[in-house]
């Protein structure tokens, strides 16, 4: 018989760690299956995670697929469910089900130069991609991230940007100036403009709140980068995961299927309902 | 022999009379029969239409709403909202035809222990011979 | 396999199948509105069009997904719970109703499929009625690829003769009902079947209300996202749920966790009818809406019945009832508004 | 008597004026026997405006939208908006603005009294149709209505098809309003809880089978209370989301709304909501039936909303909508208030 897709699998929580503190929290799960009835996934897919009594949400896994011994979900607490997964404990039982949605056509990107912006939470979703590319250094040509936040504090993956700047570049921003903030002070979209990244043989990935990737699509724009060179995640509203509730849908695509991943050259041709 | 009916009932005690009238009932170790689950809420005035059918969805058998004596109420007015809104609730509740005895209000002060235990003692034996209150409840 | 069934021999077969659950129209006060028939002699099939459409039954408003509780070591469990099988036979099904549950089929049932939908889905058979005279003065089924006669999702169709049924069976389940009581049924003559050609004929014409070149509405509704038209058409919508609810197509919904039990934590995660009209139907946790307005609001539930679900599944999304039409408090026509999308320059 | 024509003067010269954004009105629908409402903004349309008894709505349902629409621009058109009232619905703009939820200087109100009659009930015409469909309507010296179908032509007193609520309406002119059509004369229905008597002469058991089968019919497609003029909370308890959330909201808040209803139309589930919802309409609820008309499953929501106007009438001397200057009646009480079922 098929297997129900509605019926959660079981996760432990296996490592719990608080990236943002603060009125807007955000945490970092990391989760195992209870049972060898888990799943493997593509960069950039979601998965559905419950908190039984609470409800489902729908979350981009962050962790890369080449890991294969857990699922990474970085989690900003926003409503009922986010905040009850922010109140679990390690060795806690949630379910998910999934993976959902389509991924990034990273095959394709082989031989390109890798530019990854991304504001606030949007780091989640190209954190996957992000470790999937360096694990495969070599199959790709120059990585650059270009990321920022509200103040330093909403910074995610702290510890692990400082190390990531030896293996690529890394172009941090705050929103406005702090204290012993050394690098870039101003919206994401201005640091893309700053860092002038070359449109030359090039893929962006952006992902953030849909305010800033429209100014970030513009910025790019203006360096010279196609339609086609440019990537990002769309979200909605979401219940099933399925396509089949009718709720996250933009035009005719329901972006828990026929996304999140866009290219912009898709993008612009959907009615601007997001 | 089937066990008997033990009723189980919510009451909204004011805090400052009835929840003290059934605090008072038992550090004086007044006798009184343990179906009642209090729930102190600021003011009889405070307790919401919306509580009492929540109660009786959630199984209560009986609902009581208990506040202060007209006069006495720590925010000059609050029972006399509550007296007005109550008895809507009771005429609305009659008239869909839930069993009126489900629901009651009275005025227990804090120094009314003794009313509050033969109020309680009363509601069960009137929630008896009714048995278990199944209309409003939820499918378990 | 085309049969004759005497009218008085209706529910002698009717009673032939205690096997199955048996659905019916049937009048509650002034309404029509499916129920499983207790007594065969009392079904009554001239009936007008129910408020709700046989989805009620093959796609229940409310629907049980699992049950969930921890166990005593704290553990949480859950258990799957799927529709009882039970067959059932649902008689008087309006082709337009049958050709909706065609187009949730296909929604469903595309992969991955839905487990719940299919095992009532699968149990279900539709013995269908020409509507012969059409059921209500909005029908339009003429206009969305329909007809008061189409075969379309239907396992039997039958077609009033006067004092005789035509019965026409479709598929493999409808034979089985046939069998169940074959001595009752005789072979249609060609003259029963030269008859029953001219209610066909007669019933086509009795639908009065059509969407004109409907053929040209997605493309041109695809030019109209921005137009201001949405803003003018939605002014005297309330935003309630009747167009969509009694939608024999629309099949949005909604899952939430129900508790019957907080400590220790028991409940059950439920399915139910959702719909566009709704605001919070496509609010985000943070408070953003795509949809802020019921101008988006209606756009959304025309286009997504125009364009969108025949730009995914080459069909409309609308079988013609008329429902959303009789029902609504406002007269909100959907007719009259395509017909105007027509126009629009 | 009531002149369109006069009114339609009125209507031409408050749009030339530019008095007046709008004016919600009546107009002709797909159904011959019933009007929809109508947003006329420019002088030449206003020959769309219809006036008769197939105007059912209650308008004043449409100034929340304005009031929303209002609030979201950052330049807002000021001026008032004008609009059609009825007796009932007169009476929901005052309880508007006894709760100060409009101004007086938002709307300019077009009163039409009812006179002698009323509205039609839909219902009761289709029963005396016995199926067959209306095609057009004529009034005839707001006596009779002449109905034809496609096989005949009937002629039906006016008052054996008046809503059950236009028979029992007290007061079947505006209580307030800026023009005045047609006369003010009270009526005194001798009866004007009579619909009630049915239910309220059964027993305990009997009024629970009632209202048990009533609202297990209950599809929650929220059309009552859609429909409703005094809906207007950005936060109902029925919602699964807390519409009134900002960006400034935070989790928590968010997290901690507590679902009081299912969205499940379980019978219990169906209670809590039409429970709630009478008792919030409670003092407030002005007789408009309109959730009654709406209800596509036919649930007779009038029965409980009237029962709480007949229990404040009875009991506190409360009327709903006559004064918009009266304290409501659940934030008020006499000191004379009965407690004899207080213990």
């Amino acid at each position: 018989m098929n297997e129900n897709i509605y019926i959660p699998k079981l996760a432990k929580i296996i490592k719990i760690k608080e990236e943002v503190s603060g009125l807007r929290p955000i945490k970092t799960f990391r989760t195992q299956f209870v049972e060898k009835n888990g799943f493997s996934h593509q960069c950039g897919q979601c998965a559905m995670l419950s908190v039984l009594g609470k409800g489902e949400s729908m979350i981009s896994i962050s962790s890369s697929p080449l890991e294969k011994d857990f699922l990474q979900f970085s989690i900003l607490k926003m409503g009922r469910v986010t905040s009850a997964l922010h109140e679990t404990e390690v060795g806690e039982i949630i379910g998910i089900r999934g993976p959902y949605g389509n991924n990034f056509p990273i095959e394709n990107w082989k031989g390109k130069n890798l530019i990854f912006i991304g504001g606030g939470i949007g780091l989640a979703p190209i954190w996957s991609v992000l470790h999937t590319a360096l694990k495969k250094k070599e199959d790709y040509g120059k990585l650059t991230l270009i990321y920022g936040a509200r103040t330093s504090k909403d910074l995610v993956f702290k510890e692990e940007l400082e190390k990531l700047n030896k293996k690529m570049n890394v172009h941090l921003s705050v929103d406005v100036e702090e204290k012993d903030w050394k690098e870039y002070v101003g919206f994401v979209p201005q640091n893309v403009t700053d860092k002038k990244p070359s449109p030359d043989n090039s893929i962006s990935i952006t992902c953030g709140p849909p305010i800033m990737i429209k100014f970030v699509i513009k910025a790019l724009e203006e360096l010279g980068f196609k339609d086609k060179q440019i990537y990002t995640t769309v979200e909605n509203k979401m219940k099933c995961g399925i396509g089949k509730c009718g709720r996250c849908n933009i035009g005719k695509h329901y972006i828990c299927k026929d996304g999140p991943v866009y290219s912009w050259a898709e993008l612009k041709t959907l009615p601007q309902e997001y | 022999m089937a066990e008997e009916f033990e009723p189980k009932i919510i009451a909204f005690l004011c805090k400052w009379c009835s929840s003290a009238g059934s605090d008072l009932a038992g550090v004086s170790r007044m006798k009184y029969p343990p179906n009642v689950v209090p729930i102190t809420v600021m003011c009889s005035g405070s307790v919401s239409p919306l509580y009492i059918f929540n109660a009786f969805q959630k199984g209560a058998d009986g609902v009581l709403v208990s506040g202060c004596h007209p006069g006495d109420c720590h925010y000059i007015k609050g029972n006399f909202y509550a007296r007005r809104r109550i008895a809507l609730v009771k005429e609305l509740i009659e008239y869909i035809g839930l069993e009126p005895q489900r629901f009651k209000m009275s005025w227990v002060s804090a120094a009314e222990g003794k009313k509050y235990t033969k109020i309680i003692q009363d509601f069960v034996q009137e929630l008896k011979p009714l048995g278990p209150q199944k209309k409003l409840r939820r499918e378990k | 396999m085309e049969k004759i069934l005497t009218k008085k021999s209706f529910p002698a077969w009717v009673k032939n199948l205690q096997s199955y659950t048996v659905y019916a129209p049937e009048k509650q006060e002034n309404l029509w509105s499916y129920e499983v028939i207790q007594n065969p002699d009392k079904i009554n099939l001239e009936y007008l069009n129910t408020v709700l459409a046989p989805k009620k039954i093959t796609y229940p408003q409310r629907e049980i997904f699992l049950q969930f509780n921890t166990s005593k070591e704290g553990k949480p469990q859950i258990k799957e719970v799927l529709p009882e099988e039970q067959p059932a036979v649902i008689f008087g099904v309006r082709p337009c109703d049958a050709k909706a549950i065609t187009l949730t089929d296909k929604v469903f049932g595309e992969e991955p499929k839905d487990p719940y939908y299919w095992s009532r889905r699968n149990q279900t058979i539709l013995v269908g009625l020409t509507c012969n005279p059409p059921p209500s003065p909005n029908c339009f089924c003429l206009s969305v690829g329909g007809s008061p006669h189409s075969k379309e999702g239907l396992d039997i169709l039958m077609t009033d003769m006067g004092d005789k049924y035509h019965i026409d069976s479709l598929t493999k389940k409808g034979e089985k009902l046939i069998k169940a009581a074959e001595n009752l049924f005789k072979p249609a003559s060609p003259k029963d079947k030269k008859e029953l050609e001219k209610i066909q004929r007669e019933s086509e014409k009795k639908i009065k209300r059509e969407i004109k070149d409907i053929k040209n509405i997605p493309d041109k509704l695809k030019d109209m996202f921005e137009s201001p038209f949405w803003d003018e058409e939605a002014m005297s919508c309330i935003r309630c749920g009747i167009c969509t609810y009694l939608c024999p197509t629309c099949y949005c919904f909604d899952i939430t966790d129900e508790l019957t039990s907080t400590l220790p934590l028991k409940g059950k995660r439920v399915r139910t009818w959702d719909t566009c009209q709704f605001p919070d139907f496509t609010m985000h946790s943070s408070g953003h809406n795509p949809r802020p307005d019921k101008a988006s609001r209606l756009r959304q539930r025309i286009l997504h019945k125009f364009q969108y679900h025949v730009e995914n599944y080459q069909d409309y999304l609308c079988t013609g009832c008329g429902r959303c039409i009789s029902l609504c408090p406002m007269g909100i026509d959907i007719i009259e508004i395509l017909n105007k999308v027509r126009d629009y320059e | 008597m009531v002149n369109l024509e006069e009114i339609k003067k009125e209507a031409k010269n408050i749009l030339e004026e530019g008095k007046v954004k709008y004016i919600i009105g009546y107009a002709k629908s797909s159904n011959a026997l019933m009007a929809a409402p109508t947003f006329v903004k420019k002088p030449e349309d206003i020959d769309k405006l219809i006036w008769d008894p197939t105007c059912f709505q209650n308008l004043v349902k449409f100034l929340l939208d304005e009031k929303r629409k209002k609030a979201r621009e950052k330049e807002p058109d000021i001026r008032p908006v004008g609009i059609f009232v009825k007796g009932c619905d007169s009476r929901a703009i005052n309880v508007l603005l006894q709760e100060k939820f409009i101004t007086r200087e938002d709307v300019y109100i077009i009163g039409l009294s009812c006179e002698d009659l009323g509205v039609l009930d839909e219902k009761k015409i289709f029963k005396k149709l016995k199926g067959e469909e209306p095609e057009k309507i004529e009034f005839d010296q707001r006596k009779n209505i002449v109905i034809s179908t496609k096989e005949k032509t009937i002629k039906i007193p006016l008052k054996e098809i008046l809503a059950e609520r236009c028979l029992e309406c007290t007061s079947s002119f505006p209580v307030i309003s800026d023009v005045f059509w047609g006369d003010r004369n009270n009526r005194s229905p001798k009866e004007p809880f009579k619909s009630l008597e049915q239910i309220e002469s059964l027993s305990q058991e009997k009024k629970w089978d009632f209202w048990q089968q009533q609202l297990s019919k209950c599809i929650r497609c929220y059309a009552c209370r859609s429909v409703c003029p005094m809906c207007y909370c950005d936060e109902c308890v029925v919602d699964s989301i807390n519409l009134a959330i900002t960006a400034d909201t935070t989790a928590e808040e968010k997290s901690q709304k507590i679902k009081w209803i299912e969205k499940s139309p379980e019978s219990s589930e169906n209670f809590g909501y039409h429970l709630v919802r009478a008792m919030h309409l409670a003092g407030r609820c002005i007789d408009c039936s309109e959730c009654e008309r709406v209800c596509p499953v036919d649930i007779p929501l009038r029965l409980l909303n009237k029962k709480l106007e007949k229990v404040a009438k009875e009991l506190f001397d409360y009327k709903a909508g006559l004064d918009p200057e009266q304290p409501s009646l659940v934030s008020s009480f006499k000191d004379e208030d009965p407690e004899d079922f207080i213990r």
